[in-house]
């Protein structure tokens, strides 16, 4: 076993409370809603009509373009309609709205099942896109994509991502201590895919039972290792494991392959599971449901669609007396404006807040905490100030698309200056600009 | 030794800006943005240097051996148009690239008093011919090292909420008042 | 009508010092008394008004490549006349105005005012916007010396304004006290002339 | 009735704000506070009072003003500056001046930049060295130390006395406070004691001080190891006057010193340099505050060309 | 071509003017500045020497940068010296000119004629109260400054909070004193 | 030689020799810069808006000069300014259309949804990024006034309800408000151009009628009333011809959002 820990970064209270629980299946919701856009890249194109009758698993999107993914039935039922529904991230997007009608039947898959020994690389990624596996450590984006790295790339090292490093969350955690011969399995297979010469299995020194899951399996495997690592934020980002557990740096705007590595979050890999092994493309996920607005904390393996309403209150969430919802963890997760919204591929968690934090905002006294803080090296304050007084070019060059918006910075402000909303604000112009 | 003294005069003690209240006008004018704001140093550290030595020329060559000394100030601030306006002629036809970094700041360079400061100084002062090289270096650099801090602070104070109505002028010369305050304890430093 | 507005303008609304922030240099260094401030103020309205007249004479005839220094030939000129002058019946004030006379020559309201004005304009509007801009400088310079003299040693042109109890701010007559003062008065003209214009 | 907010990530905060900063870099002045108190009286509580009260008056009568919210005299900046001021005076000042430097401090040090966070500036050392121009006499009279028991009316601080008379102060004398000077240079334990306390609570960067102190040593112990007759040593040269004081509480200020590590090592050596330049050759006996304020000038353009490798880019 | 020729005459032109006004006008002024540099120094002279009413004659023996030796008649007979001399002070240079006995027994007495000094601190070596303690110092050997009463006439004593400025009229003196002991061993050679 | 000879002698020499020097070196070092470049950007109005799609100003001044640009692209200066830039080129000035800002949304802070408060950055485009505040339209005005501030003329304010009104004599077309919008509801249209449907939302029917009460429902009725002057894209109703929407198009719309102002 391996000791690392990364520098910079924070370490706010942990407070995963429902580390302990195990994974509970969610109870067939009524009907489910499954927007078409739950992804990184464009949103998939609806192939069902209204009224059509859907299995579980099968395909209602295609994936419409290199950088798309599909997306899947999670029950069994009638389409209702198709309608724009509100994300987590405040836009609208196309959903099918699917009844469930009675028995779950699951579909068969657009792919051959057989032994996971004797998959092919080609046949991996075509399973990885069919069944719409996506990054669901947060990125959501296409696995197929990640795992086809150019050529003249070569990949030497595989990092399984079982960090989790967000408070609160403990979907990857119970993944791997209640299915770790499966993850494990699925990392095996992508290491034969991308060719790497070895493995490693990253997990934060707080879930010492996952670490000692792994550790059994891996003993005696030379290529494997399992990484333990000193329970710090943001160290489940690519770019922060890479740089600690390979030492390597991922360049500035280019891709964890640049450097011959490969992350892949625990998640995922079980999704992998699930599709190349039984045939199931990804239609649930554990979400971990959680905060101090939850009397029952606890991880729910929940089918994709299902709204976030049903999930809050099965956990005992007494809505009325919430001011905030969050998608995901504290640190990056999404607020929300009202819990009618679907669980999607990418929500690890769903945070219910008693009492929201309410700084009053100071001046920036470039106390310089948020310099020191900052996994990516930028220098926060100054970026914001750019940004605030819309100097952009200066913006660029002091790191505004660098920023990963791990929410360090704010985290630390002494001033309660939001500093990530304003470089999330700062990406936005800036985007925008250049499109026009 | 003389020398050492009459640069570190020039240069931090008797700053040009901040003591003898020379070459304010652009202090103020061009000290916005940190790459203007160099440039205009290193253009009047140029000009300086070449104005003060032709003028110790014209002085002590020309105006004392007639005994015409009165006729310095028509005679200094005529050689320095000329030649400021020559110099910019020449920069703009030989590198257009130093122009554009140098030269357009050479027309407000005429009307700068620090130039035509520093010839009469070196005159009032009595300095040899290599001492007003030196003298002249030093107060040049010293309004270039005054007018790059101010560039770089301006540039910092466009963060901050100053009075809409003190901003520009104001607040640089307030600014510039502190700068005076913090480089009087170079005072002393020659003895 | 138009020609008093020539005249007035200089005074408050396009007053040289405060507002367009023009000769600079002797309004910071020679304001530490009211005396050396009376003498500037003469110095700057000769030439102001002797070279306005000539330039708007001879604006006509000059070449462009040499105006500048035709101007500045006309205006060194007037200087050398108000500082040889000084020197021969002032002499205190001249040592103590030192090389500042001399460098009324670079002064920005000067070639400013010929450069933007004079060069365009008949004989009778140029030495109106002269005297008037001369005023101009007058009240700012007033106003710094005064400031300056009364909380920089206590007394106004000389005469005691405060008790013994008064410890001058002696700051006020070095050249930190100058950027201060300045820099304060400019603050005030703008916030006036802003509350005004809001009106 | 659902009372949801929005806002965006990150959704949990430190516990640290900057009243509650204030608040700790006021306990760590306290051992400061209760030296100067021991050491030259009630007289000393009194500067202190005089100093804050100004500090905070003008602070109030700004902000209204240019109709801000008042509320901000409570963030504690103004209070601080006020102590810090009166740490820097000596105790037999006029009244009416602490009450002048203190508003000076707040106007021209702080107000005028936009209020807390825009000065560019330690408002303390502006109104400081606006005094020391503006009353030279007053701000260079020093009184003996209680503790002392010397009977006269004025003494020389250990700086004045070494660099005018040449006579070195013990160190023991200076490292415990018997001597005179102004109300905080007296003892440099004391200070220290504070520095440390917010060090270790993070709330300055120990660059500073290390690079204050260390490059002061390495500097002044050059020129002692030259001549160590003409030159004072260097631990003379830590101990005595303002540095200890200046170079944990001073020069620490984060809103004047800069952020980036390698500026910061410049900043604080750079004010080391100017406070052996100023002390050794200069007119002036002490120069901890020109320096500090020197230095503060540069702090844009060192942070605007520091900045710092980010993750990933190349050289 | 034209074009060149009309600026080489209107400047030509219009700088003879001014030549030619300011040369009238030079005319005018010269005497009387010369005027005011006579008198002015012979005012510090007569100031410096005490010799009262009225200076009959003196002759500039040494005249250099920074240094300036007077020799003051009585009749045929030298009744004093006077030395105008400079050098770096607090902020700037300092001048001064002061008069000793023909024998450099003693000083007769020191003005300031130019100093930038602190107002309030080193501006008060233009003080009377500084100045008269100058009367009557040792011109003979090399003056040392003190922070309290002076024992000896080889004392001078340092102005409180302004010690930097005080030793620099003490150098300015010392210094010209001892550059003007040697002038005259020469002149008398 | 008297002093006043002298004098004259060297005043003269020295000006002789500098005039001279500037004589040639103007003569042998002269660059051209075409002196049109600075009357030009003279009579422009300077704010530096890029409505000319020139990124200021001076840029605009040299490509009108270089004759890469026509005198009449100054939405801003107007016909004005367009006839002062073609007298001096020397050319006849084209006509400037005249064009002003109108937002498309009138759902205000009455009319439409709002399901939470928002703590942040008080701008439209810093509320966009956070899950557009807590306005249940993905599509309307946020109401922080971005297009306010954006305004260099002052043409723009928002009204009590929390929704930006043009003032359309101050307003120039310059459309810095439009490009400002997190949410592009305004568009730059000529002034005679009156009709619209003042909605922007292509949310679904259903969506559409729960997050706001003046929304364009995609009905379609008024497309259906006047097939020629409107279209249906996207969930949402487009006026194309102003001239061809009829009154009764206008009247039986169930939500009020097509109108005429």
């Amino acid at each position: 076993m391996i000791k690392l820990r990364m520098k910079r970064g924070i370490h706010p209270k942990e407070r995963k409370i429902s580390s302990s629980k195990e994974i509970q299946e969610f109870p067939l919701p009524k009907r489910v809603i499954i927007p078409f856009s739950q992804h990184t890249g464009k949103p998939a194109i609806p192939i069902v009509k209204k009224r059509q009758e859907v299995k579980t698993g099968e395909k209602i999107g295609e994936a419409s373009g290199f950088i798309s993914s599909p997306v899947h039935s999670s029950v069994t039922g009638k389409v209702k309609a198709l309608e724009t529904v509100l994300l987590p991230n405040g836009s609208s997007s196309l959903a099918a709205l699917i009844d469930v009608t009675g028995e779950d039947v699951l579909a068969e898959p657009t792919w051959p099942v057989k032994d996971i020994s004797s998959l092919t690389p080609g046949e991996v990624r075509k399973i990885t896109r069919e069944a719409g596996i996506v990054g669901l450590g947060g990125a959501v984006f296409p696995t197929s994509v990640k795992i086809s790295p150019p050529e003249e790339y070569p990949i030497d090292s595989i990092i399984v991502n079982g960090s989790e490093c967000e408070p609160f969350l403990t979907s990857d955690h119970r993944l791997m201590v209640e299915h770790a011969e499966e993850i494990f399995k699925a990392a095996q297979l992508l290491k034969e895919v991308i060719k790497a010469s070895h493995g490693y299995i990253a997990i934060e020194d707080n879930k010492p039972d996952a670490i000692e899951a792994f550790e059994k399996l891996v003993s005696g495997l030379e290529a494997w290792d399992v990484v333990s690592l000193r329970t710090h934020y943001p160290q489940g980002a690519e770019k922060s494991l890479i740089k600690v557990i390979l030492n390597r740096e991922v360049p500035m705007g280019g891709l964890p392959f640049h450097v011959g590595a490969l992350v892949q979050n625990v998640g995922t890999l079980y999704a992998i599971y699930e599709a190349a092994v039984k045939g199931v493309p990804l239609t649930k996920r554990v979400v971990t449901v959680t905060g101090d607005g939850v009397p029952n904390p606890s991880n729910y393996m929940v089918r994709v669609g299902t709204n976030a309403r049903e999930v809050l209150e099965a956990a005992g969430a007494e809505l009325d007396n919430l001011e905030k919802i969050i998608f995901g963890g504290p640190m990056m997760g999404l607020s929300v404006k009202t819990p009618d919204i679907p669980v999607l591929k990418s929500t690890s968690g769903l945070l219910a807040i008693k009492r929201a934090y309410r700084g009053k905002v100071y001046p920036c006294l470039y106390c310089g905490r948020c310099v020191v803080v900052c996994p990516l090296q930028i220098t926060p304050t100054r970026l914001v100030k750019y940004i605030q007084a819309g100097m952009w070019d200066q913006a660029k060059k002091f790191g505004l698309f660098n920023c990963m918006e791990c929410g360090c910075c704010s985290y630390v402000c002494p001033s309660n200056i939001p500093l990530v909303h304003w470089i999330k604000y700062g990406k936005y112009m800036v985007r925008r600009m250049e499109t026009k | 030794m003389e020398l050492l003294i009459v640069f570190i005069s020039a240069l931090l003690i008797n700053n040009f800006v901040l003591h003898y209240f020379l070459g304010i006008c652009p202090f103020i004018g061009v000290s916005n943005r940190l790459d203007s704001a160099i440039s205009m140093g290193m253009a009047v550290t140029f000009v300086m240097t070449i104005a003060s030595a032709v003028s110790w020329l014209i002085y002590y060559l020309i105006l004392v051996p007639f005994r015409v000394e009165f006729l310095e100030i028509v005679s200094f601030i005529l050689v320095i148009a000329s030649l400021v306006q020559v110099v910019e002629m020449f920069i703009k036809k030989a590198s257009p690239p130093l122009y554009q970094a140098l030269g357009i700041y050479l027309p407000l360079i005429t009307t700068n008093c620090a130039i035509l400061g520093v010839a009469l100084i070196s005159v009032l002062k009595e300095y040899s011919f290599i001492e007003t090289l030196v003298f002249s270096l030093g107060a040049g650099l010293g309004f270039a090292l005054a007018i790059t801090i101010m560039a770089g602070i301006r540039e910092e104070l466009e963060f901050a909420d100053v009075p809409e109505t003190l901003k520009g002028p104001g607040i640089t010369l307030i600014t510039a008042g502190i700068l005076a305050l913090a480089f009087m304890g170079f005072s002393g430093l020659i003895k | 009508m138009n020609l008093l507005k020539e005249f007035i303008k200089g005074w408050w609304k396009e007053n040289p010092v405060f507002v367009m922030v023009l000769g600079t240099c002797p309004t910071l260094a020679v304001t530490n008394s009211v005396k050396n401030a009376i003498g500037m103020i003469a110095a700057v309205a000769f030439v102001l008004l002797g070279s306005s007249f000539i330039v708007s004479l001879i604006r006509k005839i000059v070449p462009n490549q040499v105006r500048i220094a035709t101007f500045i030939v006309v205006i060194a000129t007037f200087v050398t006349m108000a500082d040889r002058y000084l020197a021969a019946f002032y002499p205190q004030l001249s040592k103590a105005l030192g090389p500042y006379v001399p460098l009324i020559v670079v002064n920005c309201i000067i070639l400013g005012r010929q450069e933007a004005f004079a060069s365009k304009n008949g004989v009778l509007a140029s030495v109106l916007d002269a005297l008037g801009m001369s005023i101009g400088f007058g009240i700012a310079l007033m106003l710094m010396g005064s400031v300056r003299e009364i909380l920089g040693s206590g007394t106004w042109l000389g005469m005691k304004v405060f008790g013994s109890w008064y410890i001058p701010w002696q700051v006020m007559i070095l050249p930190a006290g100058a950027f201060f003062v300045f820099g304060f008065l400019i603050w005030g003209f703008n916030s006036i002339n802003k509350a005004f214009a809001k009106r | 009735m659902m009372s949801l907010i929005v806002s965006s990530s990150p959704h949990i905060h430190h516990e640290d704000s900057v009243p509650k900063i204030m608040l700790h870099v006021f306990f760590s002045l306290i051992p400061a506070i209760v030296a100067s108190v021991y050491f030259f009286g009630s007289r000393a509580l009194t500067v202190m009072i005089a100093s804050i009260a100004s500090a905070l008056i003008t602070e109030y009568l700004f902000l209204l003003l240019r109709k801000k919210d008042t509320g901000a005299i409570f963030d504690g900046s103004a209070l601080i500056t006020g102590i810090l001021l009166a740490l820097t005076l000596p105790p037999s000042i006029n009244l009416s001046i602490v009450a002048i430097g203190a508003f000076v401090a707040i106007l021209i040090g702080k107000q005028v930049f936009g209020g807390f966070g825009g000065n560019i500036f330690n408002p303390a050392l502006v109104g400081r060295a606006f005094l020391q121009a503006a009353f030279p006499t007053q701000m260079a009279t020093w009184v003996a130390n209680k503790a002392s028991h010397i009977d006269a009316l004025t003494v020389a601080t250990p700086l004045g006395g070494f660099k005018f008379s040449h006579v070195l102060t013990p160190y023991k004398e200076l490292f415990l406070g018997n001597v005179s000077g102004s109300l905080g240079e007296t003892s440099a334990l004391l200070l220290i004691l504070g520095g440390i306390y917010l060090l270790v609570r993070r709330y300055i960067d120990w660059r500073i001080p290390v690079g204050v102190l260390s490059s002061v040593f390495v500097f002044s112990g050059i020129l002692w190891l030259v001549n160590s007759k003409k030159y004072p040593d260097p631990v003379f040269m830590l101990l005595a006057g303002g540095l200890m004081l200046g170079a944990w509480f001073m020069a620490t200020d984060p809103v004047t010193s800069p952020v980036t590590p390698i500026a910061i090592w410049i900043y604080s050596i750079g004010i080391g340099f100017f406070v052996v330049l100023i002390r050794i050759f200069g007119g002036l006996p002490e120069g901890v505050m020109y320096s500090i304020l020197i230095m503060n000038s540069f702090v844009p353009l060192l942070d605007k060309y520091t900045r710092t490798r980010m993750l990933g880019e190349r050289k | 071509m034209k074009e060149s020729l009309r600026i080489v005459i209107v400047l030509t032109v219009f700088s003879i003017l001014s030549g030619g006004i300011l040369g009238w006008f030079n005319k005018y002024t010269e005497k009387r500045v010369a005027l005011n540099n006579l008198t002015a120094l012979q005012e510090s002279l007569k100031a410096v020497t005490n010799m009262n009413p009225k200076i009959e004659a003196y002759e500039s023996v040494v005249k250099e940068k920074g240094f300036e030796l007077y020799k003051i008649f009585s009749g045929t007979e030298t009744v004093a010296y006077a030395i105008v001399a400079s050098g770096n002070g607090f902020q700037d240079k300092i001048k001064l000119i002061f008069g000793v006995k023909p024998d450099f027994s003693r000083i007769i007495d020191l003005r300031i004629l130019e100093q930038k000094e602190t107002p309030g601190m080193g501006a008060k070596i233009e003080t009377k109260k500084y100045l008269e303690q100058w009367k009557g110092k040792g011109a003979d050997s090399t003056l040392e400054l003190v922070k309290k009463k002076p024992n000896t006439k080889y004392q001078v004593e340092a102005i409180t909070g302004a010690t930097v400025s005080s030793t620099s009229v003490l150098n300015i003196v010392n210094r010209a004193l001892d550059r003007a002991r040697k002038a005259i061993k020469e002149a008398e050679k | 030689m008297s002093t006043p000879i002298l004098s004259i002698i060297t005043m003269g020499s020295i000006a002789a020799i500098f005039s001279l020097i500037i004589a040639i070196a103007y003569r042998k070092l002269k660059v051209k810069v075409d002196p049109r470049v600075e009357e030009i950007f003279s009579v422009l109005p300077g704010v530096n808006c890029g409505a000319c799609g020139y990124p200021g100003c001076q840029n605009y001044a040299e490509a009108v000069a270089s004759g890469a640009a026509p005198p009449n692209k100054c939405t801003v200066g107007g016909a004005e300014v367009a006839a002062l830039v073609a007298k001096i080129m020397g050319l006849e000035a084209g006509e400037v259309e005249r064009k002003v800002a109108r937002v498309l949304c009138i759902g205000d802070r009455e009319k439409s949804v709002w399901t939470a408060g928002y703590e942040g950055p008080q701008t439209c485009a810093a509320a966009n990024v956070a899950g557009g505040a807590g306005k249940a339209c993905s599509y309307g005005c946020l109401g922080f006034g971005d297009c306010v501030k954006a305004c260099p003329f002052d043409a723009i304010r928002m009204n009590d309800k929390g929704l930006p009104v043009v003032y359309e004599e101050k307003c120039t077309g310059c459309g810095l408000c439009a490009e400002a919008c997190p949410r592009d509801i305004i568009v730059i249209e000529p002034i005679e151009k009156r009709t619209y449907v003042f909605c922007s939302s292509h949310d679904s029917p259903k969506r559409s009628r729960e997050v706001c009460s003046v929304s364009c429902i995609a009905c379609g009725i008024c497309v259906r009333l006047s097939p020629e002057g409107l279209e249906m894209k996207d969930n949402l109703a487009i006026v194309t011809d102003p001239e061809k929407v009829s009154d009764q198009a206008i009247e039986k719309c169930p939500t009020k959002v097509l109108f005429k102002i």
